[in-house]
This record gives structure tokens, C-alpha cells and sequence, in this order.
């Protein structure tokens, strides 16, 4: 009864934390070089339970668990990777990985340029970040651009469970560090995620819904809402495209540009905070991309500039929400809600 | 400069039986202030399970560390520390609010997010502060409060003289903080700069589900002080009377020679890392090993034995305890949330030109 | 012969080193709880010598010489802020400060909203960035773009020797933590300092060159550069206004667009990396604000995206020059070199 | 692999004159092996004193620091150091770099920033890295070399068995360095998971201009392994032999009872920090100890007085260094400067898509 046609890959509806640990344990299984090491992530399973049963199946020199010390083990982990070893990092939150950021920004981006090329560091460092949990300012935040500003990063934030597979094994695979950008809003989302091989390529971004009126640039948890504000708006009959960054460095500026040159409108929804965010470079790179084609100001949306307060009430008027970007792409496309 | 005042948590109750009328004493403490440490231990396990509660119901939020089984550490290291010392804790904090003399209200108040908490509802569980009782903060990531409570330490030595009446600062952190980096540079700059301050590792044994064997090379973390010529003393932290003696010296020493001690304290988490954490990870065995250390029950039968209490009067603070605890929730419930309106309340002290100021999806300049 | 007549302050030119360490010596002198912190700022005077002369004048307590230990010891001077000293920290360049930046960045920045407006942090910290020096990739960099993202911070960058006076002055008596941020490559610059009490207020852009064609935005290193080619373009009759940011947090988005509504034309000039850097934030902020009246596609001069070499080949290739925004100054206002 | 070749800057010079014909022997070794040692610490010091000259005619930029007072230091650690073993050492590497077996060529063509140099011409004086000898690395950030060569230890474990063969990773750092916080991350880490790795302290008793009495609440360094239960050593890093066989010690029990080593090696910085220091905060009297102490003149001394060299034998030594390191600058001044065209060579090293490589004032996309 075995067959051996080639078949388009099964496809199965499952969430975006279980396409991370699938995607883990297949990267463990293919090569021995892979380890994955962070605080919590073997005997406790990881906060987010995102290594759950890995420990188990793989024994604690693949799972280590590491003392609290972010700049000792992920340093730790770049020295294995300068002889070869792939280490896959969990820092816990991004919130923590300020403690990390003189070996990842200092060390692993810089070796191998500053070692004039003799050596690489194939390293991927996991971590969620994103408010809306009532964790309050100190675990609450999105610090994405900081990581996105320096060469010698590769920076990914995936939306979906596909994607997060599909890049996290091509983060894994390449021979530098990549930055593996989560969000804690997203680990329970589900999405249709096929089987097998899946390997993204770092460094594009992708429509993930066409439209002719306006493009909304958004990433990670936002291109969710992206997606959400803009079936809503089709009621209304306006045709907005979606663009995913889905890499934030190297930025895929011709996909943005071209989205932008054909609806004459940008809006960009974004998690952090407004001033010198993401949406700075995206807005920037719009202004100076397609000048001539573009028939209003690109907005961004994006979060108020405050250390973000527990209380629901102050963090829900703080966050960036799929209303406020409704309004705004009204706004930029001068058109009135329906209801009013 | 505030002076020092007892908490009001044992205030309140101390004074409905006056000391005078105690007919024994243990260790050489009066009868009183052992009933009282036991309400004091009494109060927090009420307001932690309350809190456990809560959350399960929604009403608070985010993260959420319990105190439950260090009640004796808690209550013997405030009963220690003096209203014109400093205090830094980690994010595991709720007790030490209370200990300070932070009403439950305020407390679950803050844990509720509202304006009436400790601060204002921005906080919340990991971050209650206190001006006036100088609870100088919960402080969530790992090692955070360590460098800004050796500051404290190095600006009393601008503005006093060492000796007795000299104000110090205490700061707490775990067993698995003791490995991030913070840890050594402060304690090196305290024993450099003589400070006077004592840093107390809670060793409850466990960071979320790592042991100290598993975190530590050197498990016994007092012994850490060496590296900074720091003395390290361990102490039974289910014991609140030693725990508050242990923590008296330190201060002693630290207040009137400005050397600065480590001090462990041994303890046991009685439940999860936070509420949110069924503990899989910890074998039967320990968990009976932690419960029957459980200090609260532990001590409420060392009294009942020594005839401080009887069980009726032990069940008496133990319901009034559960008293204070509800009677917070209902102040909790009926405190107003933070208004929008004053979401940039405090981002700076000192107002400025410019300071941003616009909602989500506001254009950047006013003058389009 | 002494008159008691209100006069003009008497100015005189001095290096900006100069007026950096005239300005923490008055104010030491003027408050007691101002003291001085940082590694070698006493026995050694200083990396850069700002503190010559302190440690003799002022005594170990004033200023004080802490081990290597950038988190310690800055978290330190958070807590002495705490209860109401004004530390005035020194890193010795901004790429130290990422081992202090969870202090800086989740705990001063932070403490005051987190804990319901009942502490502030008066703290300063100054530290030089930038290349061009031959210090190599991790002694070279420009990471402002990473402060001035964060709520709670003030972050300013003078460019003259009046302006290292008037904005320190103003960051040491601000009840925040203010990030001041020098330049190695301006220390020895002379400029005219005014004598006496200046206090310049923070969060204000300046015009410091008027001109109707076009708008270079520009702050520390950069305006120098900016303010001499302007000088050169001059002679081929172009007139150019500069704006010198100063602030990067608060940013004076009005000053910037009043000067792009008048002059229809903008090119940024930042020392940082070009992808998320200051100048996405400036350009996107113009293409916002005065979109209406923009002319041309606003333009950014910035370093090429490499750690930086060593090699001084490499070093001047990556870094932006006076050259290279003349270039991009025609190129935005479609003009052809004059003598080419 | 590499097999254990020994350095070729010691290899050279001893072909010329072989051992057997050498006479006498010093405390057991052998008179041809000390005179090699002399050569290397001659090599060294000629190296940096020339390196310095090259600064001051701006030939060399950026910072500059020399190893000048820590020769005996140097060639001692090297001499032990195997070749399969893995090297992390601070921004003070040159004489690493050359007793690695990097030739001074390579060492001062990357001083020129030149694309000869060890590491094209990139990293300049503080990042010499060869992978081929195993120099991981210069280090300018303090401490940042530390936990990459524990994870070189650690990485270690997943690939061989401990033993007389196995490798291992030697971590230099200074003693101003033991006050960061990577130093106790990593430490802990080593003990913790027993990795084969010595991390040896080059205490010259000064970081820049401090001294480690004012920067170290323990001043007696090796002490600070016992944090980690890792055992502390110290050694007189003005003897070279004596830091050999210590440093042998150390590593045989990394590699064979993967036990970490923390060896302290004392010695003196000879001038300022860096080539551009005056060094004016150290006394007459420190100043006067140090020159006391150097190294080089005083083990020619010892080697003159037992006869294993004789006066113009030493010079012979000298010149040939002398020669050495001149060759080495005609080397450096002859070999070109890396190309413009060639910024972006090393950003990465798997390709992808829409990596910037835009030079200053280019237009952010092509297509505009
Ligand atoms: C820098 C940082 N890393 C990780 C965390 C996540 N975290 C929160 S508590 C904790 C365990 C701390 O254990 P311990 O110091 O023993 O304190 P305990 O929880 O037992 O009171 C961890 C890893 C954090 N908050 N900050
Ligand atoms: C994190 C960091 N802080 C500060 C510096 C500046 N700095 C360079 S060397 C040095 C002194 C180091 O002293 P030590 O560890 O004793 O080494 P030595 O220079 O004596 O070899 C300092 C403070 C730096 N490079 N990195
Ligand atoms: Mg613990
Ligand atoms: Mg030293």
C-alpha cells in the first residue's frame, strides 16, 4: 500500500507554538550540531511551554537548562557556535535579553566581519515579546527595532504558525545569528501549517492580502490585525493589500515600494513604540521609495510612548488596536466609517 | 524623615490585647509578640491565598509570586528591619508590602490595578512601591533591584555618620538571582565602598523549577560573600525568631561598621513559581518535604503547645486574618481603575517641550 | 573700580571638552547632591580628560572612581537618585553602556510610572559614541537611535561647546534621567561659550543656519559637517537651512517640519547606521507632517550598514562625509556640481 | 585538526642553533629551551616597543596596548598551551598573537590595518583572531571574551571525551576585569558544568589607572574561584617557568578531570595603559617596582649568570628580534589597504536577500 509519488505536502491546522516545538524537534532529529539552550526550557518545559517534551526526548545536553545569567549563556552560546555547534537560545522574554545585548550586539554581530571573515556564528536567539498580558513595563516590551538597526543581525518576526516554521528552520540553518522574534499573543494562535521541509527565505516580505487601495505594513502579531482591520473594510468596500515584513533586517524594501506604488496609501501598524520604531524606517523608506505615487502622508500606528501600566484599563488606551487602525486608514483614504 | 513605627498589620491587632495581660513567654519572647508574629504570618497566608483566588478569577492579572511558605522569613526579616531603612525586594513581594505596614487594601488594590494601590495600579503584583514605608520597590527582572539598593546604601554614606541610629538598606533576591551578573558587581562595589546594606538570598530552593544544585557551583550561596571579603551567614528561615535575630545582627553590622553581610535565609516554596504554575516538575517527595515544613502551621502548633495560644484562639486570628483579607477584596473591587486621561502621568518629573503625548494612531505633528 | 552693572555675559571660545568640564565643576560646586561617577574619571581624570582637576578639587566622594562594572555601577547611581542625589555618570562610550542597559533602560527609565509617580531618578548620563577614530567595530558605534526610543528618557546631543554647557547644565537640574550624548570627535572643537548660568531647555530643536532651498536636520558630530557644507554650497548659490536637532527625546517634530514647509526640501545627516536609525524617524516625521509641501523625496546621508573596520580604507568608506551630502544636497535640489 | 606544532617565532630561531650543542641547565631545563624562552620574550618586547613607535608616526591607529612587563607572562602561558587548544584573550594581545605562532608580519600588518594582517585588517590591534592557531580572539569589550570561551568549553563536551588528549580553552582577562559581571556568569557556568577551561587572571595590578586594591573588594583574585568551587591559584608571572608549569597544571585538569582552573599569573604593565598614556597617576615608587621587575632584562641577567648566555650572545638575540620585527614593518608598509570595494565581504556569511550594502548618501532603493 506504500506509495512513493511526490505529493503537495499534508497540511494541518495547528498553533503557532506547536509549529515552533515541531519545528525544534525536527531540527534536533536532522542534525547533531543543533543544541538548545535557555533558562527553563528542559525540567519546566519553557515558560511558554514552547520546548515541552524535548528535554524528555533528547536528554539535557540537547535541552540545557541555564542558570539566570543571559549574558553568560547566550555568550556561552555564541563561543559553540564559533566551532560549529547551532545553538538555538531561548532568551525568555525580549524584556531580558537587555542583559544579553552586549554579546549579541558586540559579539555575535561583529565577529565575524571584525575577524575579517574567518569566522561565522550560527546561532538563532528565540525570544517572545509584545504587551497586552498585564505584565507591566518592564515585561511588556518591543524592542525589535534596537536588533534591527545592527548589521551582522538577521532579524525575523513570523505571523503565522507556516511561517514560524518555515523560518525558524531557515534561521537555524544559516550561518549567522538570527534574531527569532515571538509574541506571547500569538503562541496560542492556529493556522494551516503543511509537513515536512519547509524553509523560508530570510530577508522577504510577503503580500499576504492583495489590494488596491491602500497597504497596510505590519508584522508579527500586528499582521493579524492587519488582516482583521482589513476584512472589515471590505464591507465598507475599500481593497486593502497586507504587506508581512516578516524580516525586519535585511528590510525587503522592493515588496513594501511596489505594494505602495500601486494603492497610492500606506498605513503601517506596528507593536512599539511610535518614535525611532519600526514604522520610522518603513514610513521613511515609502517617502523616499515612490514619492511620485503616493496621494497622502503615510501614518503610522503604534503604541503611546509610556513605560506600559498594569492596569488593563491604561494598557488597553496605551496599545495599538485594530479600531485605531481602522480609523486611521479611513483617515488616510478621507473616507467616513459606515455607521456615522 | 519617617520614624520608627511599627507596622500597622501588627499594630491594629496588638492593641485589642495589650502585652501586659500574657501570661508566658518563649525563647525568652513575650507571649505577645509571638501571637503577634503569628498574625502577622497568619495575615499574609490569608491575603496569598486570596490573592491565588483572585486570580483564578480574573481579577487580577499578569504575572502573580506568592509568599506562601515563607511567611516565617518575611515576617522575621521586617520584624528586623527599621522604618528608616530601605527595602528592595524582588517580584515575589506582596508579604513585605504588608509587613511594611501597607495596608491589605492598598495591597490588593494594586493587585486589582487600581488607583487606590500602592502604586496607583501601574505596577501591579511585581511592582509595589511604597515612599513613605521606604519599600523601595518589587522589582520584576532577575537582579534588578540589586545595583539601585547599593546606591541607596552609597548616598546614606553622604548624608550620615555609622552607629546604631544609622539607617540601612536591606535587599532581597532569590537563590537563582545569586548567578546573574548584577549580584557580583554589587556586592563587589558594597564591600569595596563599605556600605551599609545586607543583601538576604531567600533560598527557597528553587528558581521557577530549577534547583540551586542545578543553578549554583557553589549551592551554598552564603559562602558567595568571600569573593568580596562579605561575611555570609545562613539561618533556618522557617524560623521567624532566628531569622529576625539573624537579620538584626546584619543590620547591626551593617548600620554601625558599614560592612555589609549576606545573609541566607532557608525556606521552602510551598507552591508554584507563580499562580499560574502546577509545579509538575517537583517530585512527591519534595512537595511533602516543603509542606511539612510549612511554617504558619508549624508555628500556630509550637504556640498551641506552648500554651501561648489554644485553638480557638489561634482559629480566632486566622478568621480575623481572613477578615482583613475579604474586607481588602471589597475595597479592591470598589476602587476606581486608572483613567486613560492620565496615561502620561508620569513619564517624566520634570515637564518638557515635546514630550510625546499622542494615542494610538494620532498623527505625529498637530499641524498638518 | 567693580560696577554691579547688568551686562551681557562675557563669552569666550573654549573646546567642548572645556565647557564640559567647567559645567560639572560649577554645578558641583552649586548643589551638593550632584557627584560624579564612572570608571576613571578621578586618579586617571578622566579617558577623555572631561574630569581633570574634579578629583583634586572636589575629593573621592564628589568623584568617584568605580571598578569595571558598567551595570554596577550605574544602577548604583540610580538608587543614589533615588533618594534625591544627581549622579552624573560617566560611561566611557555609549558601547559600554550596553551592559548597563537594563538598569538604564528597564529600571531609570521606568521607576517612576511603574511605581505610580512617587520616585523620580535625577541622574545624567554622559557618554561619547561615534567613529572615525580607527577604534574598530564594538568602539564605534552610534546606538542613540536605542535611547531615544524609550519613554521615560531624555536624550540630548549638543553639537557646540555653548550647547555642551546650556543642555548639561539642564539635564543635571532635570528630575529625569537624561542620556547626554558627546561625540569623541568634537571634544577638541572650539566653539564661543557664554559666561555665567546657562540652561538651555530641553526638547527644542535650533536653527542654526537659515536658508530657503533646502533643509539639512543634523545633531552632534553631524551638524558640524552639516553647518560646513552648507558654507560650501553656498558659493554655488544654494541656500540652506540646518536644523540641529539636539534633543532626540523629546524630538521637536515643529521646528523640523516649520523648516521643511519653508524650504520644500530635506536631507538628514546622522553618523549612525542608515536602517532604523535617527534619520528614519526625522524623514518619516517630514513625510508626515508636511508632506504637502515637500518637493522632492527626503534624503538620508548615513553610515553604511557594516560593524565598522579598522582599517582606515574601510573606515572612511563606511562613514558619512561632508562629500557625500553635498552630493545627495544637489542631487535632492536636481543640481549639477559646479565645477563639474 | 591542528596538530601540536610548536610556535613557529620560537621554531625558527632555535634550527639555527641546536640544542645539543647547549651545555648547562637551569632549575632541570634545558639551556636551549631558556634560550628560546629569552628569544620569545626578546621577540615580544621588540615587537611592542617598535609597535609603539609605529603609533606615534601614525602608522598603527585606534587604541594600542602593549604587553610590555608581561613577556615572562606571555611566553610561560603559550608554552603550555597546546595547539589544539582554543585561546580568548583580551584587547592586550599582540604578544599572544605572535607566541600563538603568528608571525610578526601578519601581527604588525594587522596593527597597519592591512589586508595581510591577522585579521584582514579589520580588527586592528585589540581583534587579532586565527582560526588556524586558535587564537579565538581578541577581545575589546571588558569581559565580552568570557563567556564565548566558555562556550567553547562547553561545545567541547559534546565532541570528546576528557583526557590527556583532549582540548581545552585557556580565557585571559585582566584583574580589573574580575569585577564585571560576565566574569561571575561564566565562572559559574564552568563550575557548574565542569567545563575543561582555565581562565587565567594577568593581574599587572592596574586597570588603566586603577589599582585592583581600589576595584576589587578581594583583592587576592585567585579567592574568587570559590564562588564556583573552582580552585584558585596564584603564580609569579615574572617567572617563566613558573607560569608554564602552573598553567600545565591548570589545563591538565581541565582536559582530563574537566575541572576549571582560575589562575592568577601577577606581574607588571610596564608603561600606561595604552601606547598614549603617560601613566602620570603611577608613582615614582610603583613606577620604580615595576622597572625593578621587568621581565626581560632580568631573566637575560639570570641566563648570563649561568652562564647559558653570555653578553653578546643575549645581544645576538636581541638584534635578531630586532630584525625580526623590522621585516615585519617593511611587511606591513608594503602590503595594501583593504579595498572600498570589499566593505561588505564579511557582514555576512549565508547570503540573503535585500542585504543593505548601500554606501553613504545612496539612495535607500534602486528603483526609485
Ligand atoms: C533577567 C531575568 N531573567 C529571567 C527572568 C524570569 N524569571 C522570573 S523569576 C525567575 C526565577 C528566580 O528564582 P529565584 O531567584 O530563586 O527567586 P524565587 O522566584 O524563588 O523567589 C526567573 C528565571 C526575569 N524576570 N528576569
Ligand atoms: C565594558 C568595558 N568597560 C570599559 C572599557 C574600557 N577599558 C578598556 S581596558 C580597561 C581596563 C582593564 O583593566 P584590566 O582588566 O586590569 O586589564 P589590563 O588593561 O590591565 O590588561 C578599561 C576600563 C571597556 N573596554 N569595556
Ligand atoms: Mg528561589
Ligand atoms: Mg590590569
Amino acid at each position: 500500500m506504500t506509495t512513493e509519488m511526490r505529493t503537495t505536502p499534508a497540511i494541518r491546522t495547528i498553533t503557532y507554538r506547536q509549529a515552533l516545538n515541531e519545528t525544534l524537534r525536527a531540527e534536533l532529529l536532522r542534525d547533531e550540531n543543533v543544541f538548545l539552550i535557555g533558562e527553563e526550557i528542559g525540567v519546566f518545559e519553557g515558560s511558554y511551554k514552547i520546548t515541552a517534551g524535548l528535554l524528555a526526548e533528547f536528554g539535557p545536553q540537547r535541552v540545557v537548562d541555564a542558570p539566570i545569567a543571559e549574558e553568560g549563556f547566550v555568550g556561552a552560546a555564541i563561543g559553540a557556535a564559533m566551532v560549529g555547534m547551532r545553538p538555538v537560545v531561548e532568551i525568555m522574554t525580549i524584556n531580558f535579553s537587555l542583559i544579553a545585548i552586549d554579546q549579541i550586539v558586540n559579539h555575535a554581530a561583529k565577529m565575524r566581519s571584525m575577524y575579517g571573515g574567518q569566522v561565522a556564528v550560527p546561532m538563532v536567539i528565540r525570544m517572545p515579546g509584545g504587551g497586552g498580558q498585564q505584565l507591566a513595563a518592564t515585561h511588556s516590551q518591543n524592542l525589535e527595532v534596537w536588533y534591527a538597526h545592527i548589521p551582522g543581525l538577521k532579524v525575523v518576526a513570523p505571523s503565522t504558525p507556516a511561517d514560524a516554521k518555515a523560518l525558524l528552520t531557515a534561521a537555524i540553518r544559516d550561518d549567522d545569528p538570527v534574531i527569532f522574534l515571538e509574541n506571547l499573543s500569538l503562541y496560542s494562535a492556529k493556522g494551516e501549517v503543511p509537513d515536512g521541509e519547509q524553509v523560508a527565505e530570510i530577508g522577504k516580505a510577503a503580500i499576504v492580502r492583495t489590494g488596491t487601495d491602500l497597504s497596510i505594513v505590519s508584522y508579527s502579531r500586528g499582521t493579524t490585525t492587519a488582516l482583521e482591520v482589513a476584512r472589515q473594510l471590505e464591507a465598507e468596500g475599500l481593497s486593502i493589500e497586507v504587506v508581512d515584513l516578516r524580516s525586519l533586517r535585511p528590510l525587503d524594501r522592493d515588496t513594501i515600494c511596489a505594494s505602495v506604488r500601486k494603492t497610492g496609501h500606506a498605513v503601517v501598524f506596528e507593536d512599539d513604540w511610535l518614535s525611532y520604531g519600526i514604522g520610522a524606517e518603513i514610513s521613511a523608506t515609502i517617502g523616499e521609495g515612490v514619492f511620485d505615487f503616493l496621494d497622502a502622508p503615510v501614518r503610522r500606528v503604534a503604541a503611546a510612548e509610556v513605560p506600559l501600566p498594569y492596569a488593563k484599563s491604561l494598557e488597553l488606551a496605551a496599545l495599538p488596536s485594530a479600531a485605531a487602525l481602522s480609523r486611521v486608514v479611513r483617515e488616510v483614504l478621507n473616507v467616513a466609517p459606515l455607521d456615522k | 524623615m519617617a520614624t520608627n513605627t511599627r507596622p500597622r498589620t501588627a499594630d491594629s491587632v496588638e492593641q485589642a490585647e495589650p502585652q501586659a495581660a500574657e501570661p508566658r513567654e518563649q525563647r525568652g519572647e513575650p507571649a505577645g509578640q509571638l501571637r503577634s508574629y503569628y498574625e502577622r504570618m497568619s495575615l499574609i497566608r490569608a491575603f496569598e491565598l486570596r490573592s491565588s483566588e483572585m486570580y483564578a478569577r480574573a481579577k487580577i492579572g499578569g504575572y502573580c509570586h506568592l509568599n506562601l511558605g515563607e511567611e516565617a522569613t518575611v515576617v522575621g526579616l521586617m520584624e528586623a528591619l527599621q522604618a528608616r531603612d530601605y527595602l528592595f525586594v524582588g517580584y515575589r513581594d506582596h508579604g513585605y508590602a504588608l509587613m511594611r505596614g501597607l495596608s491589605p487594601e492598598r495591597v490588593m488594590a494594586e493587585l486589582f490595578g487600581k488607583t487606590t494601590g500602592v502604586s496607583g495600579g501601574r505596577g501591579g503584583s511585581m511592582h509595589m512601591y511604597d515612599t513613605e514605608t521606604r519599600l523601595f520597590g518589587g522589582y520584576g527582572i532577575v537582579g534588578g533591584q540589586i545595583p539601585p539598593a547599593t546606591g541607596v546604601a552609597l548616598a546614606l554614606t553622604y548624608r550620615q555618620k555609622p552607629g546604631a541610629e544609622a539607617e540601612a538598606v536591606m535587599c532581597l533576591l532569590g537563590d537563582g538571582t545569586t548567578n546573574i551578573g548584577a549580584f557580583h558587581e554589587s556586592l563587589n562595589l558594597a564591600g569595596l565602598w563599605n556600605l551599609p546594606i545586607v543583601f538576604v538570598v531567600v533560598n527557597n530552593k528553587l528558581g521557577m523549577g530549577t534547583t540551586v544544585e542545578r543553578s549554583s557551583a557553589e549551592p551554598e550561596l552564603h559562602k558567595r560573600g568571600a569573593s568580596y571579603r562579605i561575611p555570609g551567614v545562613r539561618v533556618d528561615g522557617d524560623d521567624v525568631i532566628a531569622v529576625r535575630d539573624a537579620a538584626r545582627a546584619a543590620l547591626d553590622q551593617a548600620r554601625t561598621l558599614r560592612r555589609p553581610v549576606l545573609l541566607e535565609v532557608m525556606c521552602y516554596r510551598l507552591r508554584g513559581h507563580s499562580v499560574v504554575d502546577p509545579a509538575r516538575y517537583r517530585s512527591a517527595d519534595d512537595t511533602a518535604v516543603a509542606q511539612k515544613a510549612d511554617p504558619v502551621p508549624a508555628f500556630r502548633a509550637t504556640l498551641i503547645a506552648a500554651g501561648v495560644l489554644d485553638e480557638a484562639a489561634a482559629d480566632a486570628i486566622d478568621a480575623e486574618a481572613d477578615a482583613r483579607v475579604t474586607a481588602a477584596v471589597e475595597f479592591a473591587e470598589k476602587s476606581p481603575d486608572p483613567s486613560p486621561d492620565d496615561l502620561f502621568a508620569y513619564v517624566y518629573a520634570t515637564p518638557v517641550a515635546n514630550a510625546p503625548s499622542a494615542l494610538p494612531g494620532d498623527p505625529v505633528t498637530d499641524a498638518l
